[in-house]
């Protein structure tokens, strides 16, 4: 019950974020489907994702995003433009991969028993800090580099 | 004195490069007697190595050095001699030092003096080389050496474009006939496994090859030989061959090279004996060309083209020698035809230096007054021509025709007589024009003058020649020059005629025909010129088509320079054209076609990131269908 | 109740195609950048899924970290990519003051 | 000394040193290239004449490990056939670089000469090379520098030219390089593999046919472009319209030999059953080209193409030679490589000094030069008399062994010597038809004023031209000598080339 | 996560140090001595990674399994770092005309190194996703970093958009494979693989989305029109970074998951790869043989080249000669292609866009050092001996031929031949066309000339004894034979 409902918000939002032209309700509803996955998530039984989650895609990013269109003007042209002229196209490809792949993804067939049965932040944090340490380094250094470039991008040529 | 038969040929060549490093820069007047004495050298040497010979020394082969051996193909430089080359030898040694000695005074005014004396000795020792030669490769030459410097003598006044044209159409018309004798030669080697003419005519005496084969070699090397001798149809360039230098015409186009065909043959008789049909062609073709050359000397003007034209009929009659069987015959009237010939040559040679350069005799006439001596040789040497007895052509063709007949060639004989007429009739005509009759130029008449001694002694001497030379054939069929070179070319049927003697009825009647006709053909030729009655225009007239087609040669230059030339011309140049438009085209097209593709990708690179996305998308769909492909196994494994 | 793996797997793959259409039809540079996160997303729901399943299958913690590591760096580069991309969409949009990325297209052929 | 090919490959590289050194000025930068190509020319006489006439192997081997992982190896050596043509070469860069210094390179002399010295080491090592891995870099040393010499000294249209030299050839070596990998993989079927020709010819194995049918085809494909053979020939006439004289006189006189020895040393010993399929069409293929070279020859109106058409028919004569697989048309074939290097670079030199002095080409411009160049009209008349095979000079000797073993030629099926050899033998009479033609228009008739005042030879000229005069006439009259080395190695090739007797892999 | 563990990875940890100094020093130093000091510093980092690290070990496990590191790591490591030092090498004078702040150029260059490196290092998926990424986003900012250059944006956004989009199918492809072996190490797969559990449908999808993926990153067509427009529009060094160093960690990425992780399957991707290698050939070649500016050129002939590398990836049943091409071939393309693009940074244009043909005309007389350099480059890239462009090719060609795709090395030799048209056709306008009055002005610059002398030498004096290389590559290699 609850996952059809959580599909239902991840799917129908999405095909709204592809649709939709108001770019700010785009941007909200991103944030909707991001909730929806934080739900997911839940069913999974992965809270300290489904936290993480909730912090970073519709904190960080969905406000990032927002940021992204403020900054940038944005024109509401008519329907035509809005789309690119190549949209026949994309979608005949895109349905022709889209549907065997979801037909093969029913080819996993086991059963998962949705339960709020959690406490994964343990041993998440764990094998974070130990088995991908390296990894988690490298992360971090991934995060610092898209610092230094982002600085580096926007700000103002210094006199 | 035969071991040293190497000096002959040594001699000239020595002239040759003393003349060509030297002679433009120090010896100058002086390259004259330089070759002069060196062909002399030669002429003595080869006459010790002539006495030796006729002392009876074997014949005998001289190796100098290995020039190719490859394999089992192994050919050596190296001279034999045996009777036929000895004789040849003296032939042309003498005729070219008397040359010589006539250029050194022809040629005193000409600017190229020195070239012309570094190109003739280079001719002769080319000669020496062909005549001494014992293997078809070496000869071959020797063969072109000549042809070279023909080539070259063609051409010696090179700023005009006749002789340069000349020269070309000389040395092309005698590639054709080497294209025969290469193949003639390299077959000959493939059959008989050597070129050497000893080992060749010893192996087709034991064990002669199919008939095929043989005619095969036969005929390739008559191709050569007609092309280097002019004879039908490779002729065409020998009267062109006039454009060079009279003493050169002498030498080269009558006494010497132009015999070397007639030479090639009578040297491979065992093989053309052999070859049965083959003679029948020989002699068939040098019947017909003999008249229809004479044919042509009857309408010419030019003094030296009457002169070539006979060449190349005279040529013709040691064909129709060779051609039945009797070689023999062919070398005596070789004999004599170089000396009475280049006394023609030589005669009017000196006429036109007399004169001062005209060739065309209606300007001449009259001119006996003015140079007796060369008149007078030249009416001996037209004498000879004309095969009047006891001159030395009289016995020498007559012998040819006596064999024609006894051979049983009646054709050939007749025609060979005819023939003998037409030649009287044109040599007449030709001296009565020159000399005889009123000068028809005054202005020229008054300047001619007689030659110099160093001309006219020369020209005394082959007087002598033509008078004398006949008898070396005499009595016929038995006379030395029979003992002499019977071995050497008779090798197949050793003697045929020796048993009984000479059948003098049989000699006297045919003789008496043939000069009787000879003389018929002067008489005509005299009332002709002489009285004016009937009078040669109106002959002409009354021949009319037939005297057009015999002043313009039967229109054979024509076909030869025009439609063969531009047909050549045109397929070359169609192959050209494909070169360029098919071959490299294709080349080319392919390119732009790469370059067309190229840019039709490169409007694909859209610049639009939507399109590139789209064409990933696209990618991905074509990677997954080929991997389901293959896992399924319809694209195979 | 229990839902089977491959419904979730389903979603996921519904949500990756959604923003992959989203990629190649929008012409904003800032909603492809979005359509890139859903994409991100459905990556995610899919590793949790399997990740859900690996951990049953294998006994103990009923959820497999690797999947569950794998999605936190996920988040990370996700972050660090929005942050990175719109930060040249700024910078393209100073010297060019349009977010239509198919009206920039200087560089072709 | 045992080093002696290493050595004739080190001088020239050596010499860019100095090169280097005095780049900037042209006086030092000529003397420097003639020097060390005159060193480069002793030591190659010395080669010569510490060869062993009469063995027929590799001799003054040299072998050590290069790329020891892949079993490739450093290896050179000559035998009868190679260790005259290296001389050749060796005399005949002295000469384009002596003919250079002359004035005919004005500027970037430099470049020029240092382009040279890389050329001469890329064509020296060609004839040395037995490792095909080697063979193959050296085959493509040779490339890149003639490229520059024609693109950057050529004539007007030297860019089109050159590109178009250079892609026909890579086009085929590149594929030659495909086969030769082939052959590197196929060798490890019996013992480790090799490249080393010694090696493999000492394996008594043999590849399969199917496998000798395809590598021989991309063998032949790199060197029938580099003859040229025809229908690939057409490279040839612009490159050499183009480049400068010295360019024209290496690539007529070295370039085009690589395609006939690569033929001769690789692809006929290592490849007989490809040899005997593709013998038929290259047999053909080479009349063709004796003939239609000639035919196009005959309308050329630019000497140097004249030259360049000339040499496809000449070139025709040398795989004919070699393709009719016996000992006289092979050595007539080595013959005429050696004979078509002299005489044909002397036409392209002579050429060249004609271009410098009246600045045209175009043959219908000319006319009339004897009477103003006594020597001149001596020197090039011998050799235009040597290139039409006049007897006594060097052409001869070799289309007569040709032709002699082209009679010879009998196959199983298919038309034999008595129908290839008389069509070969027209060639002859062409070659007379179109040079004696081209002679008579060029130097013959009347001077036109222009050149009233042109200069004959000068000293320099004389310098270069009268060694390839000597060598021409000495090889005509002379030529056993030099059979005499070449024979035994032929032989031995031929012999490897027929044996039938050899196990065939798979 | 112990010392040990540190130690194993001290290369990168020594990288990542210096790009921190060197962001450091830039903020503190003073313009004019940071000029001089800040490339020493880098190329002093470098070095010390490059000794920090082994050149060649046995297989080493690190990091509890995270972290392998062998010598195929060894070798990649070090040619990273010196592709990363080349690239500092050539770039100052540049980024000083283009005012592009140098401390952070040098310092994103080194993070990208870092990331590359760790690609190498990865013995799981995640590690390589993240390794991917860190080599990957910092070199959208070096595209970008000419911020008043519209092309520069142009090329940074196309790069970005397009690079964020397909890593997202790479992503989902290791999700799928992460659920089908119900692991992510390498190890892991490898055994499931082998154990042949993976031969229906779901695995091709993976299968297809990773080979997408990672055909992306080396630019293999239909996957590669980023590329021309990336590389033409990034500022010259930037290009000449991005043109080989991701390049080369993507094929790395490839052999390690391709071969060593989905082997078993071979029969099905590597004739998909074959396919692939020859249509970015061919393609490669055809666009650039039209193209009149030589940077965008250039940057379609990589993507030819992606095409021969392929090609050693598609034969790879050859056994370790093919991987040992892969590797040496990529060592070979990094360092002439780096160079051929270094070198147009001697011509001084507006506009980060490089010289077109006829701007090149007379160089050979205006700059001939940079000029034979150039020529030297071109040459190898033709593949025409001396030089380690034609051994590259020998090398590829053998494995290729061994696995018997005759067709497919048919194909990369008359490629080969194609390319020499475009390539040789630069030269000729260096040397065979005299100079047009329009000329660009030319950067002085000696450490750029330096640093082309060197690897000009390199190319040349390999490409004679290649053979101490070609071993290394192939001990590289040997983590993939089975």
């Amino acid at each position: 019950l609850f996952f059809a409902l959580f599909a239902l918000g991840i799917i129908g939002a999405g095909a709204c974020v592809v649709l939709l032209r108001r770019i700010t309700a785009q941007a909200l509803l991103m944030a909707l489907t991001f909730a929806c996955m934080a739900g997911m998530f839940l069913l999974l039984g992965a809270e300290t994702i489904a936290l993480f989650q909730v912090l970073i895609y519709v904190g960080a990013i969905t406000i990032l995003i927002l940021f992204g269109v403020m900054f940038t003007k944005q024109d509401d042209r008519g329907y035509g433009l809005f789309f690119q002229e190549q949209t026949p196209w994309a979608g005949a490809f895109i349905v022709a991969i889209a549907v065997p792949v979801i037909f093969l993804a029913f080819s996993f067939k086991d059963a998962i028993t949705p339960s709020a049965k959690g406490g994964d932040l343990i041993p998440l944090a764990a094998s974070l800090f130990t088995d991908y340490a390296f990894p988690f380094e490298v992360a971090s250094v991934l995060l610092l580099a898209a610092l230094v470039g982002a600085i580096v991008l926007v700000k103002r040529d210094e006199p | 004195m035969i071991q040293n038969v190497w000096l002959i040929p040594a001699f000239p060549l020595a002239a040759f490069l003393v003349n060509a490093l030297f002679g433009r820069r120090w010896l100058k007047r002086w390259t004259g007697p330089v070759a002069a004495t060196a062909i002399a050298a030669s002429a003595l040497v080869a006459i010790g190595v002539f006495l030796e010979v006729r002392a009876g020394a074997a014949s005998t082969i001289v190796p100098l050095y290995t020039f190719i051996s490859v394999a089992d193909f192994h050919v050596d430089v190296a001279a034999l001699v045996d009777p036929l080359s000895s004789a040849m030898l003296l032939v042309v040694t003498i005729v070219s030092l008397l040359v010589h000695v006539y250029s050194i005074g022809y040629m005193a005014h000409d600017h190229g003096f020195w070239r012309f004396f570094t190109w003739l000795p280079l001719f002769v020792f080319a000669m020496l080389i062909l005549v001494l030669g014992d293997n078809y490769l070496v000869m071959f030459v020797g063969w072109e050496g000549v042809g070279l410097c023909s080539y070259l003598l063609i051409g010696f006044w090179f700023e005009r474009p006749e002789p340069a044209g000349a020269a070309k159409k000389a040395f092309i018309m005698n590639r054709i006939g080497d294209w025969g004798f290469t193949i003639g030669m390299i077959t000959t080697f493939l059959v008989f496994g050597s070129m050497n003419f000893v080992d060749v005519f010893e192996r087709v005496a034991k064990d002669p090859p199919a008939q095929g084969v043989l005619s095969l070699i036969c005929l390739t090397f008559f191709l050569g030989a007609t092309g280097k001798s002019a004879q039908l149809p490779l002729y065409s360039w020998l009267p062109d061959a006039m454009e060079g230098p009279t003493p050169v015409s002498a030498l080269i186009h009558a006494a010497t090279m132009v015999t070397a065909g007639v030479y090639l043959v009578a040297r491979s008789t065992p093989l053309f004996d052999a070859a049965g049909p083959v003679l029948a062609v020989v002699g068939g073709v040098g019947a017909l060309t003999a008249i229809f050359a004479a044919t042509i000397a009857l309408v010419q003007f030019d003094i030296k083209r009457v002169m070539a034209y006979s060449t190349v009929s005279q040529l013709g009659y040691m064909f129709l020698a060779l051609g039945v069987g009797a070689p023999i015959a062919a070398m005596f009237h070789l004999i004599t035809h170089a000396f009475f010939k280049a006394l023609l040559f030589l005669g009017s040679g000196s006429v036109i230096h007399g004169v001062g350069n005209v060739q065309d005799m209606r300007q001449m006439g009259g001119l006996k007054s003015k140079m007796p001596i060369t008149y007078w040789t030249m009416v001996i040497a037209g004498g000879a021509l004309a095969a009047l007895p006891p001159l030395a052509g009289f016995w020498s063709k007559d012998e040819i025709l006596g064999s024609a007949f006894k051979n049983g060639y009646p054709l050939l004989w007749t025609v060979g007589v005819f023939t003998g007429g037409l030649t009287a009739f044109y040599v007449t005509r030709a001296i009565w024009l020159t000399f005889h009759g009123q000068p028809r130029d005054h202005h020229l008449f008054e300047h001619a003058h007689e030659s110099p001694r160093v001309m006219t002694v020369p020209l005394l001497i082959l007087a002598a020649g033509s008078v004398l030379v006949g008898f070396i054939g005499f009595p016929p069929d038995h006379g030395f020059i029979h003992a002499f070179l019977g071995p050497s070319v008779e090798a197949a049927h050793a003697g045929a005629a020796v048993e009984h003697g000479t059948d003098w009825a049989e000699f006297l009647t045919l003789a008496a025909i043939s000069t009787a006709i000879g003389i018929g053909g002067i008489l005509i030729g005299l009332t002709m010129y002489a009285r004016g009655r009937p009078d040669p225009a109106a002959v002409a007239r009354a021949a009319g088509p037939v005297y057009g087609v015999l002043v313009n040669k039967y229109y054979v230059d024509e076909l030869y320079d025009r439609r063969f030339v531009d047909l050549a011309k045109a397929f070359a140049g169609a192959a050209w054209a494909f070169d360029i438009h098919i071959i490299d085209g294709l080349v080319n097209r392919l390119g732009w076609a790469i370059k067309l593709t190229g840019s039709g990708l490169r409007r694909a690179q859209t610049g639009i990131v939507g399109n590139y996305a789209l064409s990933i998308v696209a990618g991905l769909l074509l990677v997954m269908v080929v991997y389901g492909g293959y896992a399924t196994g319809w694209l195979g494994r | 109740m229990t839902v089977p793996l491959g419904a979730f797997i389903a979603v996921s793959a519904a949500l990756f195609f959604i923003g992959a259409a989203g990629v190649l039809v929008r012409r904003n540079a800032v909603v492809i950048l979005m359509c890139v996160e859903l994409m991100l997303n459905a990556s995610n729901l899919a590793l949790v899924a399997f990740a859900r399943r690996a951990g049953q299958l294998g006994a103990g913690n009923p959820l497999d970290q690797r999947g569950s590591v794998f999605v936190v760096f996920v988040f990370v580069i996700a972050a660090a990519e929005v942050a990175v991309g719109l930060a040249i969409i700024l910078a393209a949009y100073r010297n060019r003051p349009t977010v239509n990325v198919d009206e920039i297209h200087e560089m072709r052929g | 000394m045992d080093h002696l090919l290493t050595l004739l490959i080190a001088i020239p590289i050596a010499g860019l040193l100095p090169l280097a050194l005095f780049f900037r000025d042209p006086r030092a930068v000529k003397q420097v290239a003639i020097v060390t190509t005159f060193i480069e020319l002793v030591v190659s006489l010395v080669m010569l004449a510490q060869f062993h006439v009469g063995e027929a192997g590799f001799q003054l081997v040299e072998s050590a490990a290069w790329l020891p992982t892949l079993g490739i190896r450093y290896e050179l050596g000559v035998d009868g056939i190679s260790v005259l043509l290296i001389p050749m070469t060796t005399l005949l860069t002295f000469i384009s670089v002596l003919y250079s210094s002359g004035g005919a390179i004005k500027e970037r002399v430099g470049e020029f000469m240092a382009a040279f010295l890389l050329l001469e080491v890329g064509m020296v090592g060609v004839f040395m090379a037995l490792d095909l891995f080697l063979f193959y870099v050296f085959f493509e040393l040779m490339l890149v520098p003639m490229y520059l010499i024609i693109g950057i000294w050529g004539g007007p249209r030297r860019v089109y030219a050159t590109l178009k030299f250079v892609l026909f050839t890579l086009a085929g070596s590149l594929l030659m390089l495909v086969g030769i990998i082939a052959v590197y993989i196929q060798s490890g079927d019996v013992g480790d593999r090799t490249l080393s020709l010694p090696e493999l010819l000492a394996r008594s194995a043999r590849f399969s046919g199917d496998f000798q049918f395809w590598v021989f085809l991309a063998f032949a494909m790199a060197f029938a472009i580099k003859m040229p053979m025809v229908p690939f020939h057409t490279w040839l006439p612009d490159a050499h319209v183009e480049a400068p004289t010295a360019g024209s006189i290496v690539l007529a006189g070295v370039l085009l030999k690589a395609g006939g020895y690569g033929f001769l040393r690789f692809a006929l010993p290592l490849f007989p059953i490809g040899t005997q399929a593709w013998l038929p069409i290259l047999i053909l293929l080479s009349v063709v080209a004796i003939l239609y070279g000639a035919v196009v020859s005959v309308v050329q109106k630019d000497l140097k193409k004249l030259v360049a058409y000339s040499s496809v028919a000449h070139m025709g004569f040398v795989t004919l030679g070699i393709f009719v697989l016996n000992q006289q048309g092979a050595v007539g074939a080595v013959l005429q490589m050696l004979n078509h290097g002299f005489v044909t670079g002397a036409l392209f030199l002579f050429v060249g000094i004609q271009y410098e002095k009246t600045h045209r080409r175009q043959i219908a411009d000319l006319g009339g030069l004897a009477n103003s160049w006594p020597l001149y009209t001596a020197f090039f008349g011998v050799f235009v008399l040597a290139s039409l095979g006049l007897p006594g000079l060097s052409g001869f000797v070799g289309e007569f062994l040709v032709l002699l073993g082209t009679f010879k030629f009998n196959p199983a099926t298919g038309p034999g010597g008595l129908f290839w050899g008389p069509l070969a033998a027209i060639g002859v009479i062409l070659a007379a038809v179109y040079l004696l033609w081209m002679f008579q228009r060029v130097m013959f008739g009347t001077l036109r004023e222009a050149y009233r005042a042109l200069p004959d030879l000068s000293p320099l000229e004389v310098a270069c031209a009268v060694p390839l005069l000597v060598l021409t006439v000495l090889l005509g009259v002379f030529p056993q000598p030099a059979i005499a080395i070449i024979e035994p190695s032929v032989r031995r090739i031929l012999a490897i080339a027929t044996d039938a007797s050899q196990v065939v892999l798979k | 996560m112990s010392l040990a563990d540190l130690v194993t990875v001290l290369p990168e940890v020594v990288v990542t140090a210096t790009a921190l100094l060197v962001l450091l020093a830039d903020a503190i130093l003073d313009r004019r001595i940071a000029r001089y000091w800040l490339p020493l510093l880098v190329i002093l980092g470098l070095v010390a990674a490059i000794f920090t690290g082994p050149i060649t070990v046995a297989s080493h496990i690190a990091f509890g399994g995270f972290v392998v590191v062998d010598t195929f790591t060894a070798f990649f490591r070090v040619l990273f770092c010196i592709l990363a030092i080349f690239t500092v090498v050539v770039a100052p004078e540049y980024l000083e005309r283009r005012a592009i702040p140098a401390g952070e150029f040098y310092a994103t260059v080194l993070f990208s190194t870092v990331g590359a490196m760790t690609i190498v290092l990865a013995s799981d998926l995640i590690t390589v996703f993240v390794g991917l990424e860190l080599m990957t986003i910092p070199v959208y900012v070096l595209a970008g970093m000419a911020r008043r250059d519209r092309f520069s944006n142009e090329a940074a956004l196309k790069y970005f958009l397009l690079g964020a989009f397909s890593p997202a199918m790479l992503l989902y492809g290791f999700a799928w494979l992460y659920g089908l072996a119900g692991t992510t190490t390498f190890a892991g797969i490898a055994a499931a693989v082998a154990a042949g559990g993976l031969t229906n449908g779901a695995t091709l999808v993976a299968l297809a989305l990773v080979t997408v993926g990672l055909a992306f990153k080396a630019a293999v067509v239909p996957f590669h029109q980023w590329t021309p427009d990336a590389y033409d529009g990034a500022p010259t060094p930037a290009t000449a970074f991005m043109s080989v160093a991701p390049k080369a960690a993507a094929f790395a990425a490839i052999l390690r998951i391709m071969i060593e992780t989905l082997g078993p399957l071979g029969v099905d991707w590597s004739a998909v790869f074959a396919i692939l290698a020859a249509i970015t050939m061919t393609g490669g070649n055809i666009v650039a043989l039209v193209q009149g500016n030589v940077k965008r050129m250039l940057a379609y002939s990589s993507i030819a080249h992606t095409g021969y590398i392929l090609a050693g990836v598609a034969a790879y049943q050859a056994g370790a000669s093919a991987s040992a091409a892969v590797l040496f071939y990529v060592f070979a393309y990094g360092i002439m292609n780096l160079g051929a693009f270094a070198c147009l940074i001697y011509l001084d244009l507006d506009g980060t866009r490089g010289a077109t043909l006829e701007e090149l005309n007379g160089f050979g007389r205006r700059q001939p050092a940079g000029a034979l350099a150039f020529a030297v480059f071109l040459i190898s890239l033709t593949g025409i001996p001396p030089t380690i462009g034609f051994v590259a090719k020998v090398f590829i060609l053998q494995p290729v031929l061994d696995a018997g795709l005759v067709w497919l090395a048919v194909v990369i030799a008359l490629n080969a031949v194609l390319a020499a048209f475009y390539y040789l056709r630069v030269v000729v306008h260096m040397y065979m066309y005299d100079v047009e009055a329009n000329a660009p002005r030319l950067l002085r610059s000696n450490l750029l000339s330096a640093g082309l002398g060197i690897a000009g030498l390199a190319v040349v004096v390999i490409g004679i004894v290649p053979d101490a290389i070609y071993q290394w590559a192939l001990q590289a290699a040997a983590p993939f034979i089975r």
